[in-house]
């Protein structure tokens, strides 16, 4: 186990931008974008699972796809290892990839029906490992994630969703990455298997000592399993929060219709009912200004016109915040000190001056203040320890 | 305004005897004085069960597929009964026999390789299995309406929204074509579909997910029914959208006064809409009650686990409790209480003998030996 | 028992093989033999594989690869099944044919034009009294060879563009795909002839035409599933691992599309024959002296009034062998069909 | 409805379609079959083949030297499109044959014509570079089918093909390409008014489908029916079925330069491997005979009784011993590979595959070609080495001698090259007396086929036409063509 | 659906380029002499150079491609055979070739489409296995033999039908006594594939969950296989039929030769044996034009059921 306090970062995400173009007419011509992500920024640290949550449709498989670099990004800077993965040669890409690796959503696609278990974990192992005993290695990823070594000859089908789960997570650790991307990886199963599969990842993120991009749309899992939460929307991070302030302490608008649409767990239990109207707008033409102005009741002028950023939420920044209220630096530049150079900064708004220890909680949102909901939920005295954790 | 559209319906049917499109629903020739009536009281689980507000009885009900691997209990001897206006939620894991009760109900089951092999399904005191394929038809979508677990694939690709709503009115209502579709887009703006004019003139495809869903309501709810079986009808769905949804069906069952029977695995949706509850599992109901004996005094061991691995923002544990083991291959179950290969406090019996429901008040029920 | 039976197959590898060893220098065209040769053992191969895997099966129950699970439905679909003997009953009539009939198909004998049925002739002979039956499983093997070796080539360079078209997709997909659109709109028939008059008639020639006949339809259909088995989520994994496209195609993307392809290659071995027959009636397909089936049709169509056997016997053939290949196409399908899978 | 059903309409079901329908272009029997319907020649062959009879030319005379022809034409004769007949339009045909610009295929028969002129409305001269004795022939011929001078003037030459207007005894009426060709009566004739109204000829290509046509009525005559066809339908007795000898001779040719066909004792071999007679027998049937010559039975010099003694009879031993010596030598390799090449024609065919088949017995691996003319001809004039043809039709032995064995020719498909053999063809033409110019072609037989054994003859074929029974009058001609009027008959049909 | 149908339109004519290219580098390849063909066997050396020049065979390709297109275009070329406009030579030989494919086609969907969705819906049933059958061996038998066991039944033996040859328009006693026969063997095999088309797309579509749907609603069984059902099954029925007309204007080559029938594709075949050259090009792009237009109006008419298409 590390330390409780460790704050290395192992991914940096800076103003990531991902569009597909949208052709149309007699020539195809490119008439739009989709702005499936839209400058999203996050850090991930040594052990600990940041998690995404978000809408249907908001980007959250593109953010994922783009950092494995399944998705061509547009913008922005995804730094492993002190390399930016957007830009890096084939060959340093290759050797990046094996500390990246994800789970896929859907445990019948991602395992090839045509393959033994036993080939496809060694698939992985042979590939990054090839002076190494295949065959032992992968009977020892198949006994961490609880695999029984007779599986080594079967195929896919023979298993159960959970079980395929776990040989898909077993294929992921094959490479020994430091970071797993993982996509919904129990949306597909039934309550009971979602625990199972859930408690293996913490599980295994104990031993040895992985990083967690988790995402859902399933807030009560992403609790669970996450130390911090960033929330999406439209393809832009409008909240990122410690776990634990889940329940009171968050302040974007979207976050708490979020969290009051979650069934409660027992009957006759009253709890607040904020129901969104609508749907999602179409990332191609979403709004200027707040993307959530059309679904939003605290909707003001200013949501109309300008794009909130993210702001931090502390008692320093507060000050800081009401004082020049917008544009502020939000994010704080990557640290030198783990083994990540300085990069040039591309992105204007990446600049800042935030020292990690204080980033905790983050908001995307001009009204935030004035809220109803955040009268009594906004104590500034933010737990320290926690906050140094930064979930 | 758009409720006059419904309300309507039900005075047709109902008080003129004799509807005007000429169809005499069952209930009305046969009347509850039905003589099988009383036998099934006497085993019926529900014992205490107010028989005028019985709208579904289900009695032993066992549907079976016969594929080329073998044989599939896909429902063995499920009984439950649904009151007027009531909800009842069916709960189990995926292969639980959840869908397959519901489709037996319509007698949708294809066949083959499905097959109902026994039971009774009272609806209103007839003994459905017993009807011709038109009487059924005549039930389907009028009567009782059931919306699928898929919106993406369960509208026809090749008609419009208000086309699909409107054939079932045409149908049973012997409305022509322009009342139809005037109705069908009252139904899409009672279901909450902006623009309900422009929306009745589109393709599925032009639909998303959540709309699709709600015209899926709509068509269910066309003619009014008194019986509406929702199957999984939000997991496909987005946390909000199915929020928005939930709450939907809620609204319009008050309305009609509506039974539902909502089939789902999540026992959040149960906790917030269910009046009572059936836990299935392989095929049979293990634990049956309402929602508050369900909730607060679980008797059956998997009930027990479920509720205990049901993840919640309110749940502070590190770790979730997990059921142990994966549920039996259906073609092969164990020949006792299917649930104790995986069940922490099984007994000698458990491997030998199918338990019995043992009942603890006059509906609350558990399949278990342990209560023996 | 199932000792016996992998002797068995064993043994009957070995016998064909050496029975080749002992036919091909007699066969005039011994790619031909080859051809189906290989097409026989690869068949055997699949049968003692199949009883080897379900040993295994029967012992251990679980393990079921899903080469095995379409063996197991292809063995219960009795049609199928019944074709499958009947082709490899042809094919053995066809390589063995030296030794079932005593007569040359190609030895005319003045003395014994047009006959019907006898002792020394089965099935008669025709206008040169030359043996029909000679000819007739002569003709066969001409016919299933070049069907065969013809889709096989037919389905390689088809499953190659459509591989290439289907997993890079943009320009690739575009260029590969108009051409080949112009190559199919130009009607199959006038661009054979065209080509056997601009080539020269031969058996090389008419394969090689006729496995460019079909080549859109195995294209589009490899790069319907290549796009599809593409955006699975397994090679999406891979790539994440870093694995090269060609490793992903040939590890990925090939055995996932292999269902289609298999299904419309043996669906399709029927319709090549059937055109194979077709050029030879029109007089542009084998050349005689080869026997041909198409060939002896045309031939027979001129003795309709003498000797009804001259087309009947080839017609039955023809129709004989293009129905098991169809019926086992049907069964291939339906045992490959994704919807009954697992 | 009445009218038509009383119209006596004669279906002519042909083996082929014809190419051309103006005479200048005529390439072939079957453009000739149908313009000789349509046109009429200044002598006439069509009664006796082998003695021209007065037609547009009433009479004619020859001069001493043989180097003047005069004709005087009948004065009656008019045009289809109601043009009278004159010297002038005689001299424009004749001419228009001649134009190097038209590329007539009948050109080289009129080669020795120095000029043509007019003497009066109705009589015509020719005048000859030297005697030629064939020209009778060629003026009988239908590709010398006179045309009106002024109407093709005026139409053109192309033009004139799809809508020929003749003086003969059917006017044509349309054409529909692979379909049928369309005549009806005209019934100003100068020989008689035809006794049909309408004749339609429709090209059959297979034989079988001619018979069951023939067989079930759709057609009225056909030809060129399979001996199996012929034999039945002879049997069941409800047609016609006329044979007479033919003029066509089918061949198995072999280079003269090429090895090893070029040795003599490769062409022995061969003749001595194949079963000649029997094969032939069986292929052909009853309807063609054995021929030992290139010239037939009917036609000068009478030879055949010679050329039939130096025939090489079926002798596997002897062919062993010859192909064994080649071997030895080196000139034939074991295996050796060859194509036999020829036309679609099935017999030709078959027998083909008869000599591939016996030659495979030697250890040659031969296999049949059959082209379509458009690829065999090139084929064959550029030395094929080994192949079966056919030739022949008119009644003189210049037609089948001069152009198979003279080595300017372009159908010398062996490449045979001999002066003597030259010098004797020429001469054969030039002189006038039959049987000075027999003993030339005697000379050309037996050395070429004799000696060398350049070529194996194998068959004459003979012609049979099936008819109706309602069919009255018509006899089939050597040539395959369709005589439906002349000065002797009127075929009609009841 | 105008902007898809105006692209689909603008990609036919790089589309008809490279297929005129092609065509001609074909009838290049291909040896023989148009000129011999054309005077036939006692061509002089002389005659044949004259008529070499004459139809320009001896200038470069190019020039010759670029002459043969022009003339095309204007409609000045000519076949050398039937010295006729090679465009209107073959639309001559289109009406005895639609008669025939559009009686065998509307035979075919007429009885096949019926059968498929029968036998779909009974599946397993008598009337299943016979059509299937059937149909099986529709696909199995070569319409040569179809043809010639007819002939020898209906003309040969029974003496009813004619054996062969065209009988003038399809509109007269004669006409139809002719097409009866090839009409009927033709249609067999559009039949067959057609049958078993409907059939398995029908299967397909009758497991989708909203035939289910419908179901469920309470719709009639016919309507439900009819109306929910049946039109989606019209997409992949849509797509092999108007293959199978699209390849009909080609002729059907092998029908037309058993039973000597007088329409393109015979046209077609006889014009590549006679080398008539100009004729080939003009005719194999006239089908080809033909083949892809008729394509593309399936793919169009896709749209028109099809609203995903449609909406594009
Ligand atoms: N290849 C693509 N081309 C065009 N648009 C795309 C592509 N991939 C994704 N998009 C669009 O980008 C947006 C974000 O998609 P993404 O899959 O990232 O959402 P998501 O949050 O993962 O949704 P879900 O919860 O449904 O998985 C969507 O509007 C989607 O339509
Ligand atoms: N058409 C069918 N053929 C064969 N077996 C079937 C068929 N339909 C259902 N079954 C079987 O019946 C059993 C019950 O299935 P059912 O669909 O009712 O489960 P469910 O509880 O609805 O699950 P889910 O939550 O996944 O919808 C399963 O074991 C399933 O395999
Ligand atoms: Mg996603
Ligand atoms: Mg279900």
């Amino acid at each position: 186990m590390n330390s409780q306090n460790n704050t290395e970062k192992v991914l940096s995400v800076r103003g990531l931008k991902v569009y597909f173009p949208v052709k149309k007419g007699i020539f195809k011509k490119t008439v739009g974008h989709v702005k499936a992500v839209d400058g999203v920024s996050f850090d991930i640290y040594r052990g600990k699972t940041l998690g995404l949550v978000g809408e249907s449709g908001c980007g959250k498989t593109t953010v994922a796809k783009a950092i494995v670099k399944l998705v061509h990004a547009h913008e922005g800077e995804v730094i492993c290892k002190g390399t930016d993965l957007l830009t890096a040669k084939p060959s340093k890409l290759r050797e990046l990839r094996k500390h990246i690796q994800m789970i896929f959503q859907d445990p019948f696609s991602s395992l090839d029906p045509k393959m033994t278990v036993g080939n496809i974990i060694g698939e992985a192992v042979k590939f990054h490992r090839p002076d190494e005993d295949t065959e032992k290695l992968v009977l020892n990823y198949m006994e961490i994630t609880g695999l029984r070594g007779e599986y080594y000859k079967r195929y896919p089908h023979e298993f159960s969703g959970g079980q395929r789960q776990r040989i898909g997570i077993a294929r992921a650790l094959a490479t020994e990455p430091s970071i797993v991307v993982a996509d919904e990886p129990v949306y597909a199963l039934d309550v009971s298997v979602q625990a199972k599969a859930l408690n293996l990842m913490k599980n295994l993120q104990q031993r040895l000592d992985l990083s967690y991009l988790f995402i859902t749309h399933d807030l009560s899992v992403v609790k669970h399993i996450s130390h911090q939460i960033a929330v999406m929307y439209l393809g832009s991070i409008v909240e990122i929060f410690n776990s634990k302030d889940l329940k009171n302490k968050t302040v974007h608008p979207y976050t708490r219709a979020l969290i009051s649409s979650i069934p409660s767990s027992t009957p006759g239990q009253k709890r607040e009912e904020i129901i969104l109207q609508g749907e999602i707008p179409s990332p191609m033409n979403a709004p200027p200004g707040c993307k959530f102005q059309t679904r939003c009741q605290y909707k003001t002028s200013i949501c109309e016109k300008v794009k909130p950023e993210l702001e931090p939420i502390n008692s320093s920044s507060i000050s800081s915040a009401q004082k020049s209220p917008l544009g502020a630096s939000n994010l704080p530049p990557v640290q030198s000190h783990n083994s990540v150079s300085t990069m040039p900064n591309r992105n204007k708004h990446l600049q800042g001056n935030i020292p990690a220890s204080e980033l905790t909680h983050l908001v995307a949102c001009h009204n935030w203040r004035s809220l109803p909901f955040n009268i009594d939920n906004l104590h500034f005295n933010i737990d320290k320890k926690a906050g140094n954790i930064a979930p | 305004m758009p409720l006059t559209v419904g309300l309507n319906h039900k005075k047709i049917t109902n008080e003129s005897g004799a509807p005007n499109n000429g169809h005499v629903r069952p209930a009305d020739t046969t009347n509850l004085k039905n003589p099988l009536k009383t036998k099934i009281y006497k085993d019926f689980p529900t014992k205490c069960t107010d028989n005028d507000d019985l709208l579904l009885q289900i009695e032993n009900l066992k549907t079976f597929f016969h594929t080329e691997d073998g044989l599939i209990r896909g429902c063995d001897g499920v009984s439950y009964s649904v009151k007027k206006g009531q909800t009842l939620a069916v709960v189990g894991e995926s292969g639980s026999g959840k869908s397959v009760t519901a489709m037996s109900i319509l007698k949708l089951i294809p066949d083959p390789p499905g097959k109902i092999a026994g039971g009774r399904i009272l609806f209103k005191g007839n003994d459905l299995l017993s009807f011709t394929p038109d009487e059924m038809r005549k039930i389907r979508g009028n009567e009782i309406a059931m919306i699928f677990q898929e919106p993406m694939t369960s509208l026809n690709p090749v008609m419009t929204a208000g086309e699909q709503i409107s054939e079932s009115l045409i149908l049973h209502r012997g409305f022509n074509k322009k009342e139809a579709m005037s109705n069908a887009v009252e139904l899409l703006s009672l279901v909450g579909i902006p623009a309900p004019e422009t929306r009745a003139g589109e393709y599925p495809h032009q639909l998303s997910g959540g709309m699709r869903q709600r015209v899926m309501i709509a068509i269910a709810l066309a003619c009014r029914p008194d019986l509406l079986i929702a199957d999984e009808p939000t997991s496909a769905l987005d946390v909000t959208i199915q929020a928005q949804i939930l709450r939907l069906i809620k609204k319009l069952q008050k309305q009609f006064g509506m039974a539902v029977i909502l089939i789902t695995h999540d026992m959040g949706v149960v906790a917030e809409t269910a009046d009572m509850v059936a836990v299935m599992y392989c095929g049979r109901i293990v634990e049956y009650g309402t929602s508050h004996d369900i909730f607060f005094s679980p008797r059956h061991p998997y009930l027990k686990g479920l509720l205990r691995s049901v993840l919640n923002i309110d749940n502070e544990e590190d770790d979730l409790y997990i059921i142990e083991g994966n549920i039996p291959d259906p073609l092969n179950l164990p020949e006792g209480c299917p649930f104790e290969p995986r069940c922490p406090e099984k007994m000698d019996i458990c491997t030998k003998q199918r338990p019995e429901p043992f009942f603890f008040g006059n509906v609350h029920y558990a399949c278990c030996w342990l209560h023996a | 028992m199932n000792n016996i039976l992998k002797i068995k197959t064993f043994y009957l590898f070995i016998i064909s093989a050496l029975l080749l060893a002992v036919i091909s220098p007699k066969a005039e065209i011994d790619y031909i033999s080859y051809g189906i040769f290989a097409l026989l053992t690869l068949i055997i191969l699949l049968i003692s594989l199949a009883i080897y895997r379900h040993k295994k099966i029967n012992a251990t129950t679980i393990i079921k690869g899903t080469g095995e699970l379409v063996w197991r439905r292809l063995a219960k679909n009795r049609t199928a099944t019944a074709s499958m003997i009947i082709l490899i009953l042809l094919s053995f009539l066809a390589i063995l044919a030296p030794f079932i009939t005593p007569h040359d198909p190609l030895e005319t004998d003045w003395g014994a034009l047009s006959q019907g049925i006898s002792s020394s002739h089965w099935l008669g002979t025709d206008d040169m009294g030359r043996d029909i039956f000679a000819r007739n499983l002569f003709g066969i093997r001409v016919a299933m060879g070049i069907g065969v070796t013809a889709v096989v080539l037919n389905t390689l360079i088809g499953t190659l563009l459509g591989l290439l078209a289907g997993y890079y997709g943009g320009k690739t997909d575009n260029v590969i795909m108009r051409l080949l659109e112009i190559w199919n709109a130009i009607p199959f028939i006038l661009l054979a002839i065209a080509v056997m008059a601009a080539l020269g008639t031969g058996i090389g020639k008419l394969i090689l035409i006729v496995s460019l006949s079909n080549l859109m339809a195995f294209a589009r259909i490899i790069r319907g599933s290549v796009m599809t088995v593409r955006e699975f989520d397994y090679v999406a994994a891979a790539k994440v691992i870093g694995i090269k496209d060609f490793h992903i195609i040939i590890r990925h993307i090939i055995p996932n599309c292999i269902s289609p392809i298999l299904v419309l290659a043996s669906l399709s071995i029927g319709e090549t024959i059937l055109v194979i027959a077709g050029l030879s009636f029109l007089g542009l397909g084998i050349q005689p002296p080869m026997p041909s089936l198409g060939g002896m049709l045309s031939n027979g169509q001129q003795f309709l009034h003498e000797n009804l056997l001259m087309s009947i016997v080839p017609g039955v053939t023809i129709l004989l062998i293009v129905l098991s290949f169809n019926l086992f196409g049907d069964g291939v399908r339906d045992a490959l069909d994704s919807r009954l899978e697992s | 409805p009445c009218a038509e059903a009383k119209e006596k309409v004669l279906r002519i079901g042909m083996a082929k379609e014809p190419a051309k329908l103006n005479p200048v272009f005529i390439p072939g029997i079957y453009g000739e079959a149908v313009a000789g319907n349509i046109f009429d020649t200044l002598v006439s062959y069509k009664e006796n083949a082998s003695m021209p009879t007065p037609l547009l030319a009433s009479k004619w005379e020859i001069s001493e030297d043989g180097k003047e022809y005069t004709f005087h034409l009948r004065e009656d004769v008019k045009f289809h499109n109601n043009e009278k007949l004159t010297a002038k339009d005689v001299k424009f045909t004749l001419e228009a044959i001649m134009d190097t610009a038209n590329a007539s295929p009948s050109k080289e028969f009129f080669e020795p014509v120095e000029r043509i002129e007019t003497d009066g409305d109705f009589i015509i001269k020719l005048h000859l570079k030297n005697p030629y004795a064939p020209l009778m022939l060629a003026l009988g011929s239908h590709t010398a089918g006179i045309m009106p001078a002024d109407h093709v003037k005026q139409v053109g030459m192309d033009a004139f093909d799809s809508h020929p207007v003749g003086t003969g005894p059917f006017i044509f009426v349309e054409w529909l390409p692979d379909e049928r060709i369309v005549l009806k009566k005209n019934p100003g004739y100068f020989l008689a008014e035809p006794a049909i109204d309408k004749v339609i000829f429709r090209p059959i290509p297979k034989p079988e489908v001619m018979a069951a046509e023939i067989e079930s009525g759709g057609i009225d005559i056909a030809q060129n029916l399979l001996p199996q066809d012929i034999s039945r339908l002879e049997k069941e007795g409800n047609l016609n079925v006329m044979t007479i000898a033919g003029l066509g001779n089918s061949y198995l040719g072999f280079s003269y330069k090429k090895a090893p066909f070029s040795d003599p004792r490769f062409r022995k071999a061969v003749y001595h491997a194949v079963p000649f007679d029997a094969a032939i027998k069986g292929i052909w049937k009853g309807v063609g005979e054995r021929s030992y010559s290139w010239i037939p039975d009917g036609v000068f010099p009478f030879d055949t009784e010679y050329m039939k003694s130096r025939a090489l009879p079926h002798d596997k031993e002897k062919a062993e011993e010859y192909f064994n010596e080649l071997k030895k030598e080196g000139i034939l390799q074991d295996g050796f590979e060859f194509s036999i090449y020829t036309s679609q024609n099935p017999h030709r065919v078959k027998i083909a595959t008869v000599v591939a088949t016996e030659l495979r017995k030697y250890g040659l691996k031969a296999k049949v070609e059959s082209l379509e003319w458009g690829t065999l001809f090139p084929i064959l004039k550029n030395d094929s080495g080994c192949y079966i043809m056919g030739w022949g039709s008119v009644p003189d032995p210049d037609r089948w001698t001069y152009k198979i064995f003279h080595s300017g020719s372009t159908m010398n498909f062996s490449k045979y090259e001999l002066p003597e053999i030259d010098e004797a063809l020429d001469l054969g033409r030039s002189l006038v007396s039959s049987k000075q110019r027999g003993e030339q072609y005697i000379k050309v037989m037996r050395k070429a086929l004799g000696e060398d054994y350049i070529h194996i003859p194998l068959v004459f074929k003979s012609v049979t036409v099936v008819t109706g029974k309602n069919i009255e009058g018509f006899t089939p001609s050597p040539q395959d063509y369709f005589h439906l009027v002349t000065e002797k008959r009127n075929v009609t049909v009841n | 659906m105008l902007n898809y149908t105006i692209r689909r339109l603008l990609l036919l004519i790089p589309l008809l380029f490279f297929i005129s290219v092609m065509i001609f580098g074909i009838l290049k390849l291909t040896p023989g002499d148009p000129a011999v063909v054309l005077l036939g066997e006692r061509a002089t050396e002389e005659a044949l150079e004259l008529t070499r020049e004459k139809y320009a065979l001896n200038s470069p390709f190019y020039v010759q491609y670029v002459k043969m297109m022009g003339n095309f275009f204007t409609g000045e070329l000519k076949s050398i055979y039937y010295k006729e406009n090679v465009i209107m030579v073959v639309l001559k030989k289109m009406i005895p070739t639609l008669e025939l494919g559009l009686t065998a086609l509307m035979l075919a969907i007429a009885v096949s489409i019926p059968a498929g969705i029968i036998s779909s819906v009974k599946r397993n049933s008598i009337f299943d296995y016979t059509s299937m059958t059937t149909a099986l061996f529709g696909i199995s038998i070569p319409v040569f033999f179809t043809g010639i066991l007819l002939i020898y039944l209906f003309a040969v033996k029974l003496k009813v039908l004619p054996a062969s040859g065209y009988g003038g328009s399809m509109f007269t006693i004669e006409g139809l006594r002719h097409l009866v026969m090839p009409a009927f063997v033709l249609s067999f095999t559009m039949m067959a594939s057609t049958t078993r088309i409907t059939r398995s797309s029908m299967l397909d579509l009758l497991q989708e969950d909203y035939i289910r749907t419908a179901r469920a609603k309470g719709v009639k069984e016919n309507q439900v296989i009819l109306k929910h059902a049946f039109k989606n099954a019209l997409m992949p029925i849509a797509t092999n039929v108007g293959n199978q007309i699209a390849r009909l204007f080609a002729g059907a080559v092998l029908t037309e030769t058993v039973f000597a029938w007088p329409g393109v594709g015979r046209l077609a075949v006889n014009a590549i044996f006679r080398r008539d050259e100009p004729l080939v090009f003009g005719c194999v792009l006239i089908l080809s034009v033909i083949y892809v237009v008729v394509n593309l109006m399936v793919d169009l008419f896709y749209g028109i059921i099809n609203p995903r298409i449609r909406y594009e």
